[in-house]
């Protein structure tokens, strides 16, 4: 019995102990910008954030290893694993935001429901959170979220860009009416819209079709309905909304409601397990997997391999395309990997969607604290000052190439009012073993999306009584 | 109609996939009386390392061979150190050890193995069977068979072996069975080998519907409504459980779901089993409890 | 002799009780009463239908035909919570206290049912719920020197031994000041002192409160010096009823118990 | 030769009857609570108060509805997630659709409406006991998550299913910071305690644990089983529903159904089973361990390993000691933390003469 009870007061002092010390760390070092890394490396969600948090973090210590960090600031990250919960994200979040020598430079959640979680504190603990391609699209509006910056393209956005990628299949169907059922349609229309030999944006091809929504019965699944009921009414075509229950590992019922309800097309807004469950069971009703156009969060590696060959031909939207042919991610290999200094467990999942996310990611903040020492000098920043380097961020062609990363990301500008930067998005197809482009950047109907976002946005600001700041007087 | 024989073809083969999940639960509970809350992570413990080791070009067999003996180490080592200590103590303390084991297991699947999705090809021919105009998935259908061989195996195991006959009367009274000389310890390591097989075998089928990856662990969601309905006892129940559960699942979503918003398959199997609970509470197969005082 | 004790009427009576388990016969048509403040004894060998009878008589049980009657009034359906209510308490042959409760609370519970605060006034423990708790406790400390637990009042019952429990169980039922008390063999599994001691606790509350008592007992020494009146089950069926000193002459209750062909 | 009961001599009943018998305890008690409200907000700083000790003492009080559910009337419960989001629910829309109603009568009718909803969902248990009863609770926590995110009129029509809590604010008063949320958590969660603790000493209380141990006999005593079963259900949806209240307006400020999630039903059953069933210290031991263990495993294993080993093991190796933790504190004490820490005081008792 004392052995015991002595480990258990061990136990139990080691707890307190332990917990004094991570609340009040602080460590001063001098020339460092820091950046907390809320990543997440078990449980379901774990690809995902393995991949991203990988990308972000390669892409950091590429900075240091190369450039010696950003201008002759050296950054520096620590993990706080959040397991994808909100309110283990929330501890990470109040742990590390007085980290390094200015606090935080800003959050990265990579999960929408931390990001509602901190809508309200980013404005007391002036650090910018970034959430890139996911989170709730109004926050898009900069006069009503100052601090949150819903980078490149949130779903609204996508969604729009989706449909426009549907009606192009369209009008190069009706164009071309020998290629229905072929499996290179898509890559074919690809070169045919490369030639400029497509007569229109086939928008008008979009009456009378029937578009079924197969969505993760959940806040995140939910999301674009508001959009896609916008789009349907503009454009004449039927929407056909189909939950799946959390997880999504059984959906024999929501496929053969498809079958009976013939659609053209289905938007597959999955998550995780849900999407290689989807795609196999599409095979089981002979749905052509071409004719299935996902999410971003279906449109990785781990969410097609699981589901064999039947993914073969299937579409999803891409933030950014996958492959390590860029020359960043080469450099990537040469100075971290090749050394045993690179962070993924599995080093071939380097260039993988997921992994290349990651990588923007990184471009995007560290490109932004870049920025932001234009203005206030070449110095470790504080949370503020990294926002305004968010607000006026501009990636131009030029600079990605620079980089070495033509072609990871379009080119995007942020402004005060405009925290998206309502960035066109790619379509990529499996072909089995990789996926393949099969869009070029296709822009978003921000004459669609932004009335929605300024609507909900001023919804929000009132409830919550926000000022709302007039971009005007920004500089 | 035809459509609604689809639906309730899908449905009785999908809930055979389900019965699988089950039947894992039913051996545990039956030899210690625990609802084992780790037999997800075994799912997920077995198809992971087979997926793995195949991957590394371990021929099929042999990978099948080696994560068998991998799970009956593991089962050996649970009852080592996670059940032989608490043996004769409640069951729900039992029940929270292996609570702890399920962390355990999760932990260390993914820090062995990584945690990234794995597809999985077993050679199953995946193709769509047309009668009339009804669609069947043969992959399904080879799982049904799957299921009943091993039903029929576990059935000749119980009824036939020594083990088997050994393990029944545990399950019917530790006490007594320790007093005529069954050797307890041996029979719970037996009993969690093969549910570690049975494990196996759920996570290849599972894995092989929807890739190996860790929401392997929640098919054990669908199981639970399958063992109230069939019992916690009985490997018939779970079976004909199971069906029940798929069929009626997959009727109510496409029938009833459109009016009331769809997306009911998540609660419908529980409501289902919780009103069949209300007219028998033993379950379908469950052992009448009578009250002595 | 205590006027209490002075034998009553007829206060409780079954009749033509029949019971079954499935297809197992438990009782058939059994019918005998009970007088007001009598030890009435229930014997007979092993499965002969005795706490099955107790338990049609507190409504643990529902027999598929026949029917009590209390104090003149027909009862068909006998509840458990409602024989309470009546004034019916009972102990349990294996000991059925509350395990993870002391004896003092499992003997608290005894009096739930004069409890009038609500629970309301009970979250404050305040007005009703505060004066109620100590005048109760005054009373079931008032049974525990009476029943000689008072060193164990605050262990859990779980971890006393045998004939403490069979006490605590006694209390409990004392606790609700029962007019008819149900014994189902409370000095089972007793060495002789503790026999002596339980022997004496249900004759001084006979004698004291007048307390009714239906009592199982194997042990025939007990049986014939304590009952005022014996019924002999057999097999589910009444082979005799009467006064002890009949019961010890009768050939039926003999060859019962001697296990001679019927 | 400090924790002592001889020489303490009763004189009333009513003394002994006493919340506290024991001086000690009393003290400790005391002690704690002075700790809790002053000593606490004089030291902590945010992130102490507001990510570790409020969430801590909202997933308490969850715990300690759940454990007089389960550990005092002995009717497990996978649910008390769904019951959390009903109270959670309820007092945004309360607040939405009643302007200006007091904040704690918000909680209340809050805690109401999940105590309602928690008597529907407990009459499965006046015919199923055990495991059964446990899944069955399962159909409340997929029926409920369900209906938040199906029906808008919850969530107000947001288009994410997401609500956003009101200000807190009694007469007044801003309840803004997290110290001043913190004292008003704490302040809930006090009398919350003190109020249950009351009722598992009284007659409610007693018919609560006469049930779990013996029904029969309960039964055969006159307590009502139906009532007793419900009202458990009723006390103990109560507490979850005004845990997910706070949760969602002094915690997190925004949520949605997927918040309250099976795996929250889980965590919070985990706790009671940690600390110790039937034992009200019992509930807050177990959130401590449950919520403070995982994010002091994080911290050690980066302070000790840090960079040294690969940070996918570090994440896994967080769940596997998390997992091994449980697994030796049941070989060490199968009935919970709190027996733990009831041994120990009975070895305080006779420390240092043990025979």
């Amino acid at each position: 019995m004392t052995l015991k009870k002595v480990l258990v007061s061990c136990l139990g002092a080691a707890v307190l102990g332990g917990i004094v010390a991570g609340g009040g760390a602080v460590v001063a070092q001098s020339n460092e910008q820091f950046i907390p890394m809320l990543s997440y490396r078990v449980g379901p969600y774990a690809a995902g954030g393995t991949g991203i948090f990988g990308g972000f973090i390669d892409y950091i210590n590429l900075l240091n290893e190369r450039d010696g960090g950003i201008n002759g600031v050296k950054i520096t990250y620590e993990e706080c694993e959040t397991e994808y919960k909100p309110d283990r994200a929330l501890e990470c979040y109040e742990r590390l935001k007085n980290s390094g020598p200015t606090g935080a430079s800003m959050f990265n959640f990579v999960a929408t429901p931390p990001v509602y979680a901190t809508m309200d504190r980013t404005l007391e603990d002036k650090i910018p959170v970034v959430a890139i391609g996911y989170g709730p699209a109004y926050t898009a509006d900069g006069r009503v979220f100052p601090y949150i910056f819903p980078l490149v393209t949130t779903y609204w956005s996508q969604n729009t860009a989706k449909i426009k990628f549907i009606a192009l299949q369209e009008q190069c169907l009706a164009q071309y009416p020998d290629l229905e059922g072929k499996p290179d349609r898509a890559a074919q229309c690809f070169e045919h819209a490369k030639k400029g030999e497509l007569q229109g944006d086939g928008l008008d091809k979009l009456k009378g079709k029937k578009i079924v929504n197969l969505y993760h019965d959940s806040g995140y699944g939910k999301e674009t309905k508001p959009i896609l009921d916008a789009q349907a009414e503009k454009y004449g075509f039927q929407v056909v909304y189909i939950p799946v229950p959390h997880p999504g590992n059984e959906q024999q019922s929501q496929w053969l409601q498809i079958r009976r309800e013939k659609p053209d097309w289905v938007i597959l807004r999955g998550w995780g397990v849900m999407n290689p469950t989807a795609i196999t069971q599409a095979a089981r009703i002979k749905f052509p997997a071409d004719r299935i156009v996902g999410v971003w969060w279906s449109g990785a590696e781990e969410d097609v391999v699981p589901a064999g060959d039947a993914a073969i031909g299937f579409i999803a939207a891409a933030l950014n395309p996958a492959g390590d042919q860029f020359p960043a991610i080469k450099q990537i290999e040469e100075l971290l990997y090749s050394k045993g200094k690179g962070n993924m467990q599995d080093p071939s999942r380097v260039g993988s969607v997921y992994y290349n996310r990651g990588i923007i990611h990184g471009v995007l903040n560290t490109e932004a604290i870049r920025k932001a020492q234009e203005k206030f000098g070449n110095k470790p920043l504080t949370g503020e000052q990294v926002r305004w380097g968010l607000e006026n961020l501009e990636i131009t062609e030029a600079r990605l190439k620079e980089l070495g990363l033509e072609g990871v990301m379009s080119p995007i500008k942020i402004s005060c009012a405009d925290h998206e930067g309502g960035a066109p998005v790619r379509f990529h197809q499996w072909n089995g073993k990789q996926w393949v482009l099969v869009s070029d950047w296709i822009a978003t109907d921000q004459s669609l999306v932004r009335p929605l976002v300024e609507k909900e946005a001023a919804n929000y600001a009132k409830e919550k009584n926000l000022p709302i700041r007039d971009c005007s007087k920004e500089s | 109609m035809s459509f609604f024989f689809e639906v309730l073809i899908g449905g009785l083969l999908a809930g055979v996939m389900y019965s699988l999940v089950a039947l894992g639960f039913v051996l545990i509970f039956k030899a210690s009386g625990v609802l084992n809350f780790a037999q997800g992570s075994m799912v997920l413990f077995a198809a992971l390392t087979f997926v793995s080791l195949t991957e590394r070009g371990i021929n099929f067999w042999l990978a099948l061979l080696a994560t068998l003996a991998i799970m009956v180490v593991l089962a050996i080592l649970t009852e080592r150190i996670v059940l032989r200590p608490l043996v004769n103590q409640p069951a729900i303390t039992l029940f929270m050890a292996t609570i702890g084991l399920s962390f355990l297991l999760e932990g260390l699947a993914q820090g062995l193995w990584g945690s990234q999705p794995h597809g999985l090809n077993l050679g199953i021919p995946d193709d769509v069977l047309v009668i009339g105009d009804m669609f069947i998935s043969t992959f399904d259908l080879y799982a049904a068979g799957i299921a009943a061989v091993l039903v029929g195996a576990l059935a000749v195991f119980f009824n036939k072996t020594r083990v088997g006959r050994a393990l029944r009367a545990v399950a019917d009274d530790h006490q007594a069975a320790l007093a005529v000389g069954i050797p307890l310890k041996h029979i719970w390591a037996i009993v969690w080998a093969v549910a570690g097989f049975v494990a196996l075998v759920a996570g290849l089928l599972w894995g092989a519907r929807q890739g190996v990856q860790f929401a392997l662990t929640l098919v054990a969601l669908k199981a639970l409504p399958v063992l109230i309905l069939g019992g916690f006892t009985s490997v018939p129940g779970a079976i004909v459980g199971g069906l029940i559960i798929g069929a009626s699942e997959k009727l109510a979503e496409v029938y009833i779901g459109p009016y009331v918003g769809g997306g009911i398959e998540n609660w419908f199997p529980y409501m289902l089993a919780l009103m069949f609970l209300l007219i028998r509470p033993e379950g379908l197969f469950g052992e009448v409890h009578i009250d002595r005082v | 002799m205590n006027p209490k004790r002075t034998i009553g009427d007829v206060i409780l009576e079954v009749e033509d009780i029949a019971l079954s388990f499935g297809g197992v016969r438990a009782l058939s048509h059994v019918s005998f009463g009970v007088r007001e403040h009598e030890i009435c004894s229930i014997i007979g060998p092993n499965g002969a239908g005795k706490s099955s009878m107790l338990n049609v008589i507190n409504g643990v049980y529902h027999p598929q035909h026949g029917h009590l009657v209390y104090r003149g009034k027909r009862i068909r359906r006998m509840h458990a919570h409602k024989s309470a209510r009546y004034g019916i308490a009972r102990t349990f042959q294996n000991i059925a206290l509350f395990k993870g409760m002391s004896a003092l609370d499992n003997i608290l519970t005894g009096r739930n049912l004069m409890i009038k605060s609500t629970f309301i006034e009970q979250a404050f423990y305040w007005g009703r719920a505060r004066s109620e708790e100590i005048a109760h406790r005054r009373r079931v400390e008032e049974i525990v020197d009476f029943l000689e637990i008072e060193s164990v009042r605050k262990v859990p019952v779980g971890r006393l031994p045998y004939g403490l429990q069979k006490r605590v169980e006694l209390g409990r039922a004392l606790a609700a000041e029962p007019q008819v008390l149900l014994l189902d063999e409370p000095m089972a599994g007793m060495n002789v002192e503790e026999k002596e001691d339980m022997c004496r606790f249900i004759l001084d509350v006979n004698d004291e409160f007048g307390t009714t008592m239906v009592l199982i007992e194997h042990d025939m020494g007990v049986v014939m010096d304590l009952s005022d009146h014996v019924v002999v089950l057999d097999y589910g069926r009444k082979i005799a009823d009467g006064t002890p000193e009949e019961i010890r002459d009768n050939q039926q209750v003999i060859d019962a118990y001697l296990g001679v062909a019927a | 030769m400090i924790y002592r009961e001889c020489g303490q001599f009763k004189t009333s009943y009513g003394s002994d009857q006493a919340i506290f018998p024991i001086p000690q305890d009393r003290w400790g008690v005391m002690l704690a609570l002075l700790i809790a409200f002053m000593v606490i907000p004089a030291i902590a700083n945010e992130y102490w108060l507001g990510v570790i000790l409020t969430p801590f003492l909202i997933l308490a009080l969850a715990a300690l509805g759940l454990n007089i559910l389960t550990g005092y009337c002995g009717q497990l419960s996978l649910g008390s997630a769904a019951f959390m989001a009903v109270g959670a629910f309820a007092a945004y829309n309360f607040e939405l659709r009643l302007p200006g109603i007091p904040l704690l009568l918000d909680f209340v009718l809050a805690g109401l409406v999940a105590a309602g909803v928690g008597i529907i969902f407990g009459i499965p248990s006046l015919r199923i006991k055990g495991f059964y009863l446990a899944v069955a609770t399962l159909a409340a926590q997929f029926f409920i998550e369900w209906s938040l995110t199906k029906f808008g009129w919850f969530s107000n029509y947001s288009s994410s299913g997401v609500i956003t809590a009101q200000k807190m604010v009694i007469l007044g008063y801003d309840f803004d910071t997290p110290l001043r949320k913190y004292l008003l958590v704490l302040s809930i969660v006090s009398v919350l305690a003190l109020m249950a603790k009351n009722l598992v000493r009284s007659e409610t209380g007693r018919a609560w644990m006469a049930v779990r141990d013996m029904d029969v006999a309960a039964e055969v005593i006159g307590i009502r089983i139906m009532k007793t079963k419900l009202m458990a259900f009723a006390v103990s949806s109560f507490y979850c529903g005004v845990a997910g209240a706070l949760w969602a307006f002094a915690y997190l400020g925004t949520v949605d159904a997927q918040t309250f999630d099976l795996h929250r039903s889980f965590q919070i059953l985990f706790m009671i089973i940690v600390g110790g069933m039937g034992s009200i210290l019992g509930s807050f031991i177990g959130a401590a361990f449950i919520v403070l263990m995982p994010i002091f495993i994080n911290l050690s294993a980066h302070a000790l390993f840090g960079n040294a080993i690969r940070p996918d093991l570090l994440s896994n190796m967080e769940l596997i000691v998390f997992g091994g933790l449980i697994i030796f504190f049941l070989i060490v004490e199968p009935l919970g933390l709190a027996r733990l820490w009831q041994i120990a005081k009975e070895k305080l008792r006779l420390w240092p003469f043990p025979h």
